[in-house]
């Protein structure tokens, strides 16, 4: 651990040398907390704390993932009849927009740390509109759902439908429902995750915006990448769980 | 994260392209017939993608903490714990 | 130094500013660990007098001095308050933000806002659970097993579900705050050898509440949609497992208890080191075992699900790791007594309160290794014994503990001296008035007396009426501390920095401290528990409190 | 009031000798580790008191001891677990030729039917010296069928089986409760086990009995037309159902299982999930069109199938010797008013 090197928080007066002084015109550097020595350690805690959090929501979708594995192999017939329904190019090309507003957000942190204002909010504002793309494409194939009867609950139907690779075999309507259960809340809390991550890029747009961040200064922006980093991958299981099950012909 | 945890941005196309090649691969993979297989493949892409996500996106591979490391991992090992032990009842249910 | 300190009032966290604002919107770990403290006990006396009004039906047979649903409401709300509202937060959050950031050396925690967020979503949770029980409340249980729950009951169990939700945010904020202000803000100096055993016990209580609050909070979620949107994921009627809720629910449950029992561990490290002016024996094991208290705990979960249906050789599995999860609280349990081996031993409140710990953990820790054991289990569980079992560890455990650390920690969060023969009396209440209560629960247990019984066959009176009249002299054994904090905040004597001469950078403060908590950055060159130097230093006088 | 007063449990099933023996040894263990732990603490207390002038003596631990006192405890708990585990495989592992008996927990009594057909709410009479295996289901929400006498619980689930056995040892009307909570008047849901003597049995059996379970299982066998796919020759659509219960079963996926009561269960309300090997996946579901008590005739209807070489009625009462604990005088406890 870098402890030597840490010093008691610098009197009022002193500033760090070399810190441009923000808009603010304070003492000190205005983003650094009274109750943090310096500014690296306030970046590793800030770091670590949302590392720590993503682990709480690794967990959180982690208790999904189980219910998942436990039905779909009690299950498997009526989960690939029912994975069969889902739209696979529209699942592919979402994939694909998350993947792109992934490497958006690394040019946005890297843009940040070198201090390219204009790469800074390019990026920051492609990411907020692929999350938009990725929602869009989520609307489009849960009002597919709506039509076709599949969301759980009194109004599902899910009659004379094939399983594949056992032509004449039906899948049995209710665990085809626990299926679109779990779809629906697996995607559904992706979905949400995605909506406060977009919220969270609006704002970084509005600070970037008013050039709060400087090399010196750009927490936020990594802390926000970590968290749609997070978002992305866990898509990239979502993906291949739901939409791959047993797609050969 | 100070200077050299940023890579260049060559890499970062680069592990871009190789993502998306992954969900071309992961797509492709669940056309053929692999049996028991096709999950255990599906999972692993999708394992590959999210470690490059991990690792070059999320800065791990340049973090000088083993902390972060630590955090990600024992994060993986106690939702293992959480699939395994709950499969270890659902498995052997059939055996008694 | 145990001198008084005639000089002026010196400005402290608590007089430095007044006012409803300089409380509610306060970023000070201090005062927000006294925010909790108010509202902690409020649910404590809530949860206590549901206890109470169980006991009193519990006089007789017969189901007569409330209605059937009541009583099961009774039961319900007294396990999700105390459990969710009273034990889970309370010394994590009231002795663990007070004293984490000065045993370390810091100034506040990483995160003080989040900490401030914290205690307003307990809040928030609290007022929705209030709000629950005076509209109709809850009748699962606080267990909320489907189908029962999802499909067999109308009571308000979406809203009960979205307090414990919103509460168990706050536990996970404030783990999340803990083990980052561990890792990132100890002083210089201060190694990881070197910090108190209080600091690794809330270390170990962070790791489960950061890796298991989230679980019980997506199957509280699966539940909530389940029963307003029927998206039947539990529900048998569409070839749900009810088993799946239980995997899912003890995943987090059962590492909850250690949530609840660990911090009290790590208080009576404190206080009998400080009052055998000894260091713990065998410091790194007492430290590591919490550490795997946290880890083992996630292994076992299963072991509440023995008769539940999972298969035989899942049992075979859970017994055998649940046996391994007791070896370290046994290690901890040898530790401390050979602590007390050639110490220089004074018998204050928190000493009391430490005894009646370790006897009362000792035999909850026992019944427990009746509990794991496969063949007992099926006859136990699901009876009086399972009920008594829990109640020695989480009442006689973590409520001891957590007195003796109020005690303990009394004069450097308020100030002020708690009068000394008050407390000793309330330590002997509380230890009688639990045993009479809960032992004969064992025996109730074992002749087969199921939980949750409204009514019961008469045989079984004669144990039932002793229990509830050692409810009612633990009930007021439980008041009278309240009420002498109380008195001591307006009367008490003016405390000295550090009135115990006790280790620990908490002391080397003024008592109450600063809000920044030190004048200058302590730097540590000591190891931790050196009573050695201390009382070395100050061999002639016997440093008597009170 | 205090006329009845028990302290420990009766002793009226074969389990409940192994299980008290593994209660007395742990009361034992615990005991004096408690009074260690006690004595340990009070004589440390009392002797290294804090005397003017004698300072603490620093010691700061002891890795031996450490391991000494982590293993032993390990050892000892190891022999509590293969202990615990015996015991709870011998009551999980119910006798083959015991009778059978029917459950169907319902929110707030117990619909009990004997192999024989007799019905019985809230009452189970069974034979003292005979083995009786519960075949469980519930129709609503999670019950649990527990016999303190016998040192028996298991959990009673709706949509599946759940199986449990008792060997009655002594005559006498012994506790049911329900132990898992089930709403309003889960205290209500209890009764109890009458254990008579066989001769006593008999006469109670001959009276008030509606022919056996399984000759009603195939009135209904006949009346939904199973019988026109599962004919006893090889040329119906269905799979010809001799002999085939507690047999492996070759599935069309190529799994093999066992063809339990929960296989048989599944079979009626779910065909497509388990199709046996070389038969098309015809057969209509049942899923609401059976009750509880005709699911459990046919299955028991099919399983008399399966032991037509036995007489079927009556299975004959084996002669079993005591078990260890039933020998002894029977414990303390009156009999249960």
């Amino acid at each position: 651990m870098a402890l030597a090197k840490r010093r008691f928080p610098l009197p009022d007066s002193q500033t760090i040398p070399g810190q441009t002084v923000a808009v603010h015109g304070e003492g000190h550097n205005p983003a650094l907390l009274h109750h943090f020595a310096e500014q690296q350690q306030q970046r590793d805690a800030a770091s670590l704390g949302m590392w720590i959090f993503l682990a709480t929501e690794v967990m959180f979708f982690g208790g999904l993932f189980c219910a998942y594995l436990i039905y779909r192999l009690k299950y498997f017939a009526e989960f690939s009849a029912a994975s069969k329904t889902l739209a696979l190019s529209l699942g592919a090309t979402n994939t694909a927009v998350l993947i792109c507003s992934s490497l958006t957000v690394v040019l946005a942190v890297y843009a940040a740390q070198h201090a390219k204002r204009s790469m800074l909010l390019g990026n920051l504002i492609l990411t907020i509109i692929l999350g938009f793309v990725f929602l869009g494409i989520k609307a489009v194939e849960y009002n597919e759902k709506f039509e076709k009867h599949h969301v759980p609950g009194p109004s599902f139907q899910f009659n004379e439908v094939n399983i594949p690779g056992h032509p004449g075999q039906y899948a049995n309507p209710s665990h085809a429902q626990i299926f679109f259960a779990l779809y629906f809340v697996m995607t559904g809390l992706h979905a949400l995750h995605m909506i406060i991550g977009i919220g969270i890029f609006v704002w970084l747009l509005t600070a970037a915006w008013k050039g709060r961040f400087t090399p010196q200064y750009n927490t936020p922006v990594e802390i926000g990448g970590l968290y749609w980093h997070f978002v992305d991958i866990i898509w990239i299981y979502l993906f291949p769980l739901l939409y791959l099950i047993d797609r050969h012909p | 994260m100070s200077e050299h945890s940023s890579s260049p941005l060559k890499t970062y196309v680069t592990i871009w392209l190789t993502l998306l090649a992954g969900t071309a691969l992961t797509v492709y993979a669940a056309t053929v017939d692999l049996g028991h297989f096709n999950a255990a493949v599906a999972l692993t892409i999708a394992s590959c993608k999210a470690l490059l996500v991990a690792l070059f996106f999320m800065h791990i591979r340049g973090a000088s903490e083993k902390l972060v490391k630590l955090v990600v991992i024992a994060t993986v090992f106690f939702l293992f714990i959480l699939l395994a032990l709950s499969m270890a009842d659902y498995g052997t249910r059939a055996w008694s | 130094m145990a001198t008084e300190n005639p000089q002026p009032e010196r400005v402290n966290y608590l007089n430095k500013e007044y006012g409803v604002g300089s409380w509610l919107l306060t970023t000070d770990h201090k005062r927000i660990a006294l925010l909790y403290l108010i509202s902690i006990t409020f649910f404590f006396f809530i949860g206590g007098f549901f206890a109470l009004l169980i006991r009193l039906e519990l006089l007789t047979p017969a189901g007569d001095l409330v209605q059937a649903d009541t009583y099961n409401k009774l039961f319900t709300m007294h396990g999700m308050v105390m459990i969710f509202f009273f034990l889970i937060p309370s010394i994590p959050a009231v002795l663990g933000n007070f004293l984490v950031p000065m045993m370390i050396g810091a100034k506040d925690l990483a995160f003080p806002r989040i900490n401030l967020l914290s205690w307003y979503l307990y809040i928030i949770g609290g007022v929705m659970m209030l709000h629950c029980m005076l509209t109709g409340g809850v009748d699962t249980g606080w267990t909320f097993y489907t189908p029962f729950s999802t499909a067999y009951t109308n009571t308000k169990i979406v809203e009960a579900g979205l307090a414990i939700f919103v509460a168990g945010f706050s536990s996970i904020l404030t783990g999340l705050n803990f083990v980052v202000t561990i890792h990132r803000m100890r002083a210089p100096g201060m190694t990881w050898s070197r910090l108190p055993l209080f600091i690794w016990a809330h270390y170990a209580t962070s790791i489960i509440q950061i890796l298991g609050t989230p679980v019980v909070a997506i199957t509280i979620v699966l539940v909530a949609v389940e029963r307003t949107l029927h998206l039947g994921i539990f529900d048998p009627k569409l070839g749900g497992d009810p088993l799946l809720f239980q995997h899912l629910f003890w995943f987090y449950s059962h590492p909850a208890v250690y949530i609840m029992i660990l911090p009290s561990m790590g208080i009576v490290s404190e206080i009998i080191a400080c009052f055998s002016r000894k260091r713990i024996f065998g410091y790194s094991f007492v430290a590591l075992s919490s550490i795997a208290i946290a880890v083992f705990g996630f292994l076992v979960w299963a072991h509440h699900m023995f008769v539940a249906g999972i298969s035989v050789y899942a049992a075979l599995i859970f017994s055998l790791l649940s046996y391994a999860v007791a070896v370290p609280s046994a290690v901890k349990v040898f530790n401390w007594t050979a602590t007390l081996y050639k110490g220089s031993i004074h018998y204050d409140a928190p000493m009391l309160y430490a005894f009646g710990f370790l006897g009362l953990f000792t035999m909850g820790g026992l019944t427990g290794l009746f509990l794991a054991a496969l063949g007992i289990n099926v006859h136990v569980t699901d009876t009086y014994f399972v009920v008594a079992h829990f109640h020695y560890i989480m009442v006689g455990g973590a409520v001891m503990g957590y007195l003796g650390g109020m005690h303990f920690w009394w004069p450097k969060i308020s100030g002020k001296l708690y009068p000394e023969g008050w407390a000793r009396l309330a330590a002997l209440i509380v230890f009688i008035g639990f045993n009479l209560t809960f032992f004969p629960q064992f025996i109730l247990g074992y002749v087969g007396m199921p939980r949750r019984y409204y009514q019961y066959p008469p045989e079984f009176q004669v144990l039932n009426v002793l229990s509830t009249a050692g409810a009612t002299v633990l009930g007021v054994g439980y008041l009278l501390p309240m009420i002498y904090f109380l008195w001591s905040m307006r009367y008490g004597k003016p405390a000295p920095d550090n009135p115990w001469n006790a280790a620990g950078l908490e002391w080397k403060t003024a008592s109450p401290p600063p809000t920044f908590n030190f004048d200058e950055e302590p730097v540590v060159t000591w190891e931790a528990y050196n009573y050695e130097q201390l009382d070395g230093a100050r061999k002639e006088e016997v440093p008597v409190a009170g | 009031m205090f006329d009845n007063f028990p302290l420990w449990p009766q002793r009226a099933s074969t389990m409940a000798g192994n299980v008290d023996a593994l209660y007395i040894f742990l009361v034992i263990v615990s005991g004096l580790m408690t009074l260690l732990i006690f004595t340990a603490v009070i004589f440390f207390a009392a002797r290294f008191r804090r005397r003017r002038g004698v300072p603490a003596e620093q010691i700061e631990g002891s890795t031996p001891l450490e391991l000494t006192w982590s293993v032993i405890p390990f050892v000892v708990f190891m022999v509590i677990f293969l202990w615990g585990a015996v015991v709870y495989f011998k009551g999980r592992t119910p006798p083959r030729d015991a009778t059978e008996v029917y459950v169907v927990a319902k929110q707030w009594m117990w619909k009990l039917e004997h192999a024989e057909g007799q019905r019985e709410i809230n009452e189970l009479h069974v034979p003292v010296g005979r083995d009786v295996k519960l075949i469980m289901t519930s129709q609503d929400v999670i019950h649990s069928f527990f016999v303190p006498a016998f040192r028996m619980k298991q959990d009673v689930l709706p949509g599946r089986y759940t199986v449990a056995w008792f060997h009655a040892t002594k005559p006498g009307t012994y506790h049911l409760f329900c132990a898992e909570y089930c709403g309003t008047q889960h205290s209500g849901m209890i009764g109890s086990i009458i254990v008579m003597e066989p001769a006593q049995y008999e006469a109670w059996m001959s009276g008030g009995s509606t022919g056996p379970l399984s000759a009603t299982g195939e009135k209904i066998f006949a009346e939904l037309g199973c019988s026109t796919c599962h004919r006893t020759d090889t040329q119906g659509r269905g799979p010809n159902l001799q002999g085939v219960f507690g047999k492996p079963v070759l599935l069309e996926d190529g799994r093999t299982v066992i063809a339990d009561e929960n296989y048989v269960r599944e079979s009626i309300l779910d065909p497509g999930a388990k199709i046996v090997n070389g038969f098309k996946p015809v057969m209509p579901t049942f899923q609401g069109l059976v009750s509880e008590e005709q699911l459990n005739a046919l299955v028991a209807y099919v399983k008399s199938l399966s032991n037509a070489g036995e007489s079927g009625v009556k299975a004959s009462p084996a002669v079993l010797v005591p078990a260890k604990g039933a020998g002894k005088a029977p414990a303390k406890g009156s009999q249960v008013q």
